[in-house]
């Protein structure tokens, strides 16, 4: 239903050519109770805005096109004292009707913003998302710090289960925004915001950095994945697994170029010497959908691109451009492949 | 409610009987003068709450940091007050349009700016914070260089305005610019007060 | 005419100012020539020659200097040189130069390493990194122009920022220091 | 002494007795000399007027380059360094250099002759005010021509405009523009407000104070109590930038908040500056074309106080998004829903006057209608986004560019445009072309409504704001391209605007005294107005002096020619308290206003400058202070003690 509500909103100009199998990224189809209540309180603003802009617009229109004279005639002061109170009522009345409309709007912020906080909390998942300056680090917590491991640019959840994000920043202020399920909240340097959702239909849902973060404010993207929770655990326990040297005599060369060269200076690989903190988190790499925050479809040709000069896909990213011999890319690409 | 025209016949003005300039309230620099001063109040307290913005963010207040010595701010704080009285003998003098009496309490209000802008350099070294240890450093600094900046140029403005009244060449307005430069001045110990409250108190209060 | 000149003139400064401000994302000068044009010692046989002088391409760019800040902390140098103060490793605001000051030899001393601990660096950060960390190492002494060195961090505050440090004369190494 | 004819009728206009009062006074010289000295507020404001359009159409072109950009998904037509630089450029313009100046330039020009004085209060203040506004406007595109413009969006935000992430001189620019436009913002509302109080002409009480001048008088009151929040802010952040304070550094006990709370404190009120003197506008221009007084004056009144005051209350709602209690957010957005109760007064108030008038349709009522139109669609839009939890949806969306756009350029620039047309015969004396008045009007209302409708769309499909380019999965593609045919086609509308402006002046009817027959005083005077407006100032007697039949009671006489006097009356009742002699042209606010800029661009390389660069400054601002001999002479020869 809201798929047609966006096409009945709009002049039905969106292309149709979006292929089904990408990720949705729009607040009138709503995946999850928060974006529910936004998409009604959205219905009952429009409805009651379309009805006063008729009626204003008409009113004030039609008061000038009805009977508009040829020539500037003399001006007529004498209005009469009974025409100027009927004049008086009609203006009053309008204005308290405005004011009750208005009165109106803000009780049902009210009770929507109470049916956001609302959203029950208990066996929530808890993950601490920290925006960087172009992409997303989450780190799923967890009682036991054993099991606590880091992933980027994609995040898993449970369907049916809330999740509780606690928001960080370590540059600049970026803003956390998947529309399908929720509105909006800001990472701000030097404090930590929480933010809660619950995913109530297994998907893809993409998200956007909304604040102005600097050279690629317009590619830091995300992947919130609800997955059915059978499936989230097996993702869950594939995560926390650590890497071991890979049997494949090419990859295990691509290892090599890997930990020797600039890397491994800024990416970690769990289970291998690898551990720059300051790059995403390659571990499970092969595993994700996309690259380089949501911009590139995960296949060796991207890969190799992004590799090779990082700065023609996404001028002034932080990730240096690195000319490696073919041999030495070929088999760092195997290596890649097999951080699944 | 239509338009009633007053008492018709004629309604001119001979504005040959009217005097040249004014005092108060219909002077016009009085208008410009009070206007300024309202938009550097607004800034005044703004920095104000900047302060106290930044006393929300830190649990022990100063933060790392000794309050600033009483001393010197306090000193200041009595010349200002004690300046108020030539200031306001030279607005008397200049309403009467006492030539003598102007010049003399002008230059005496100028002997007491000199010496506040004198012990505010003291001020300065005694505040216990450089301007780049911390946002507290940061906010006492600012209050202070703003209230500096408009004693400074408040002191040039009337030491121009002295230096008019031996020289001339004279009008009669002229005395109504004395009147408002001594409004200007209220201004300026009115700003001093709370700020010094602010900087000096306020750390050994909170 | 002279109206001409003077606005000729004018351009001129304002081009030069504003390469302190530009951004060139995926440009990389080589650095094989610097390391060629090194000799650790004056004593030279034969005929003396002057070795070609290496110009650092990113000296004075704003955008270079606040990329090697970030690179000072994110290759971890503060780990021995701390903010700049020194630590395990010699201080780098303070005018004493070791292995010399010239881009050149800041830039043989990244990539090659030093004894005592420098850590060679050549392989595992691009060159064009290099190049930003030796403007950066020299800005902290002071040696970048004022309107091009970075401003202070979102940090704790550990030492004024390179756009605040007056620039320091470059006494070589084992010059007798005088007491302090 | 013979009453000047009746107005309203149509010998007004061949009227020999107002031809000679209003022949130029001495003291106004001509030439580059006299373009660089004058003190006359309609020299003044005419330029004023004509540089900020100049700017206007600068930041419109950069608007097209930003709409090209993004005409089609992964285009690389323009890099993201150089597109944050556009849009940054093309809001700070838009916001700071076009709609706030251009509206108290309005104010400088019209107010003046509304009231029926002589000249502005403290004029020479004014010219230093203009002089400074230029040379910020110069500093700010000399920088984007040399790749240093700003680059953090118009708002600025810290710690990505901070010392840190604002890499290099850019954000220092930004800052500093601040500084210029703000100074000069204040002191022309200094003057403007001095000259509402005291240089009414006699008779001319509270009460009847035309509308637009209500509306300048409150705007001017918002930005006495508005400018000074953005001044500290910026002042604030060129600290943190160069001499390392820690007003916003969260390690050092500073806040990256407290940027927002102190630039949007002023920033709310900066859009009501904008937004109430179109207001101002649109009441002007309302009762001349319904030809009727306009309906419920004193509902207007307070629905202008009332839209000023509860402007300072509703800045959270820019930072719904942000960590901030909700509770508070709450009440932020019942002041946000408020605000729409005194612009629907308003509106409510024209629409009766159209209704119950014998309205007659021109161009100046063509862009009125489109205000209606756009301004309305732009307020229940930001009904929708005052409320917080829409808000998270809505906020820094391209929804949000479509609301801001609405009711900036349908609350501002379209009365504005209605403003150009209706004034235009009077600045120079010859009308506008109807036929293609009507085309400007249509080309800007349906480009303009191609152009941003589609946003809200966009906005709501997840397209955020601030963004060089986007996937060509996202599907936002064709909404895209239709928006940037909609702007081209604004432009276009712009585009025409200029040719019929240059084109009357030329071949333009002749417009005589008061072509509109309207009420106001300043279609009293000749078209254009002579230096001084008048000699003998009228003595008023009714809300609208030129229909009311004695509307004009008398003159005022025995006022000086040279040097040229005017008549100071009191605040309320307007009865004549003093004469003032006029101040004679100088050069000195232009040579300070120089002076002023060298200290300002200065500062942004060496926090010194600020030291030696005020020494010249009081040099000069001293010899502009100080009489000359001749001077005190003349006036010693008119002086009259109190």
């Amino acid at each position: 239903m809201s798929r047609a509500r966006s096409i009945a909103a709009v002049v039905a100009l969106a292309s149709s050519s979006r292929a089904l199998a990408v990720p949705l990224q729009d607040a009138l189809d709503p995946a999850g109770p928060q974006a529910q209540h936004l998409v009604a309180l959205w219905d009952l603003m429009l409805a009651m805005s379309t009805v006063v802009f008729v009626l204003l617009v008409g009113a004030a229109w039609i008061a000038v096109l009805r009977r508009t004279r040829r020539e500037i005639e003399t001006p007529d002061l004498a209005h009469s004292e009974q025409e100027h109170r009927r004049l008086t009522r009609i203006v009053s009345a309008a204005v308290i009707v405005s004011a009750l409309g208005l009165a109106a709007l803000v009780i049902a912020t009210i009770a929507t913003d109470r049916a956001l906080a609302g959203l029950p909390l208990q066996d929530a998942l808890h993950i601490e998302l920290t925006g960087h300056q172009w992409w997303w680090e989450a780190s799923y917590d967890n009682a036991d710090p054993s099991k606590v491991f880091t992933t980027a640019n994609e995040i898993h959840i449970p369907v049916g289960r809330p999740v509780i994000f606690s928001l960080k920043a370590d540059d600049v202020i970026h803003s956390l925004w998947v529309p399908n399920l929720h509105g909006k909240k800001d990472l701000i340097p030097g404090r930590v915001a929480t933010h809660t959702i619950r995913a109530d239909r297994p998907g893809i849902y993409r998200g956007q950095c909304a604040e102005f973060c600097g050279y690629q404010h317009a590619w830091m993207g995300l992947l919130v994945v609800a997955d059915p929770p059978d499936q989230y655990a097996k993702w869950e326990a594939h995560q926390r697994e650590t890497v071991s040297t890979p049997s494949d005599p090419t990859a295990a060369a691509g290892q090599h170029v890997f930990e020797s060269g600039t890397c491994a200076m800024c990416h970690a690989v769990q289970g291998t010497t690898a551990n720059g903190r300051h790059g995403p988190d390659l571990t499970h790499v092969a595993s994700r959908m996309t690259l380089a925050a949501v911009t590139l479809d995960n296949t060796p040709a991207n890969l190799a691109a992004w590799i090779e000069d990082p700065a023609r896909i996404k001028p002034g990213t932080n990730m240096p451009g690195n000319n490696l011999p073919p041999a030495d890319m070929g088999a760092l690409l195997a290596y890649l492949a097999t951080l699944k | 409610m239509s338009e009633v025209v007053l008492d018709p016949g004629s309604r001119d003005v001979d504005a040959r009987a009217l005097p040249s300039y004014a005092f108060g309230t219909s002077s016009l620099m009085w208008w410009g003068t009070v206007g300024v001063a309202a938009i550097e109040g607004t800034a005044f307290a703004l920095a104000i709450i900047m302060y106290f913005y930044v006393r929300t963010r830190v649990q022990t207040w100063p933060p790392s940091a000794d309050p600033p010595e009483l001393i010197w701010g306090t000193v200041n704080t009595l010349i200002l007050l004690a300046s108020l009285i030539p200031n306001q003998l030279a607005k008397k003098a200049g309403e009467r349009q006492d030539l003598r009496g102007v010049r003399i309490w002008l230059c005496v209000c100028l002997l007491f700016a000199i010496a506040f802008i004198v012990v505010r350099g003291f001020e300065y070294t005694a505040l216990n914070v450089k301007w780049d240890t911390n946002a507290y450093g940061s906010a006492v600094w600012f209050l202070l260089s703003l209230h500096t900046t408009h004693l400074v140029t408040d002191t040039f403005d009337s030491a121009v305005l002295a230096a008019l009244f031996f020289t001339g060449p004279l009008e009669g307005k002229r005395y109504a610019d004395v009147s408002e430069n001594a409004l200007y001045w209220y201004f300026v110990v009115g700003a001093w007060l709370p700020i010094y409250v602010v900087l000096y108190w306020a750390p050994r209060w909170m | 005419m002279n109206r001409r000149i003077a606005l000729v003139a004018v351009m001129i400064v304002a081009i030069a100012g504003c390469q302190r401000e530009q951004r060139n994302f995926d440009e990389t000068p080589s650095g094989a020539t610097a390391i060629k044009s090194l000799r650790m010692s004056e004593v030279i046989p034969g005929a003396p020659d002057q070795p070609p002088h290496v110009v650092n391409p990113d000296e004075n760019n704003a955008y270079a200097l606040s990329e090697g800040k970030r690179l000072f902390t994110w290759y971890n140098c503060t780990g021995c040189h701390a903010e700049g103060g020194g630590g395990s490793g010699p201080a780098l605001m303070d005018d004493v130069w070791i292995y010399g000051s010239d881009p050149a030899n800041v830039f043989a001393t990244i990539v090659q390493g030093r004894p005592n601990g420098m850590p060679a660096f050549g392989g595992r950060i691009p060159e064009k990194e290099v190049w930003e960390l030796v403007a950066y190492v020299r800005s902290m002494s002071g040696k970048a122009s004022k309107t091009a060195a970075p401003s202070r961090n979102d940090s704790i505050q550990a030492k004024p920022s390179e756009n605040r440090v007056d620039p320091q004369p470059t006494t070589p190494y084992g010059t007798p220091q005088p007491p302090s | 002494m013979s009453t000047p004819a009746l107005p309203g009728s149509s010998d007004v206009f061949a009227d020999p007795a107002r031809d000679a009062r209003d022949a130029p006074l001495p003291e106004e010289s001509v030439g580059l000399w006299g373009f660089l000295t004058t003190i006359d507020h309609k020299r003044i404001g005419l330029r004023f007027i004509v540089t900020a359009f100049g700017f206007f159409v600068l930041a419109g072109i950069l608007a097209l380059l930003m709409r090209l950009q993004l005409a089609v998904p992964e285009n690389g037509l323009i890099g993201p360094d150089r597109y944050n630089q556009i849009f940054t450029t093309h809001g700070t313009t838009m916001m700071f250099i076009f709609a706030v100046p251009i509206m108290a330039a309005l104010g400088v020009y019209l107010v003046p002759l509304m009231l029926g004085t002589r000249n502005i209060a403290f004029p020479r203040m004014i010219a230093y005010a203009y002089w400074l506004y230029l040379f910020g406007g110069l500093m700010l595109y000399t920088a984007f021509v040399l790749d240093v413009g700003p680059d953090a969006g118009w708002f600025s935000y810290v710690p990505l405009a901070g010392p840190q992430y604002g890499v290099g001189k850019r954000s220092d620019f930004w800052a500093q523009l601040i500084t210029f436009t703000e100074v000069s913002g204040l002191l022309v509302t200094v003057s403007i407000i001095t000259t509402v109080f005291k240089l009414r002409a006699p008779g001319m009480t509270i009460e009847r104070i035309p509308l637009f001048v209500w509306a300048q008088l409150v705007t001017m009151f918002m930005t006495m109590f508005a400018m000074p929040a953005v001044m500290v802010a910026s002042t604030a952040l060129i600290l943190d930038r160069l001499v390392g304070t820690h007003f916003f550094n969260y390690a050092e006990g500073g806040d990256a908040l407290l940027w927002q709370h102190l630039f949007w404190f002023f920033g709310h009120p900066e859009v009501y500056m904008i937004f109430v003197p179109g207001l101002g506008v649109v009441s002007a221009i309302v009762p001349v074309f319904a030809r009727r007084p306009q309906f419920g004056y004193p509902a207007m009144v307070v629905s202008l106080i009332a839209t000023a005051f509860l402007s300072f209350g509703l800045w959270v709602h820019h930072m719904f998004a942000t960590a901030l209690p909700d509770v508070g957010k709450v009440l932020f957005t019942a002041a946000s829903m408020a605000i729409a109760i005194p612009t629907a007064v308003q509106l409510f108030c024209w629409t009766v006057t159209l209704w119950t008038g014998k309205t007659v349709l021109r161009t100046p009522l063509w862009f009125v209608l489109g205000f209606f139109f756009i301004l309305v669609l732009g307020g229940l839009t930001g009904i929708m986004v005052s409320s917080v939890p829409l808000d998270l949806q809505l906020h820094d969306t391209y929804f949000v560019v479509a609301h801001l756009h609405y009711v900036l350029i349908g609350g501002a620039v379209f009365p504005l445009f209605a403003g150009f047309h209706y004034w235009f015969p009077k600045v120079t004396g010859r009308m506008m072309d109807e036929q293609l008045g009507r085309w400007t009007f249509w080309l800007m209302f349906i480009g303009f409504n191609v152009a941003f409708f589609p946003m809200h769309i966009l906005g709501l499909e997840g397209m955020p704001r601030r963004v060089y380019t986007y996937s060509a999965a996202m599907g936002w593609g064709a909404l895209n391209m239709t928006a940037t045919v909609g702007a081209i086609v604004l432009g276009f509308g712009i585009l025409l605007f200029a040719v019929n402006v240059a084109r009357s002046l030329r071949y333009g009817a002749l417009a005589g005294a008061n072509p509109w027959q309207a009420d106001t005083l300043e279609w009293w005077y000749s078209s254009p107005p002579a230096f001084g407006n008048t000699h003998r100032i009228p003595v008023i007697t009714s809300r609208t002096p030129l229909w009311t039949p004695g509307g004009i009671a008398g003159e005022v006489r025995g006022l000086s020619r040279s040097p040229p006097e005017t008549l100071v009356t009191s605040g309320l009742e307007a009865h004549p308290d003093h004469r003032v002699a006029m101040p004679t042209p100088t050069i000195w606010p232009l040579i300070s206003a120089i002076a002023t800029t060298v200290l300002f661009i200065g500062s942004i390389f060496t926090p010194w400058a600020v030291v030696w660069g005020s020494i010249p400054v009081a040099i000069a601002l001293t010899i502009w202070f100080w009489p000359t001999r001749a001077e005190a002479r003349r006036h010693r020869a008119l002086e009259k003690s109190p």
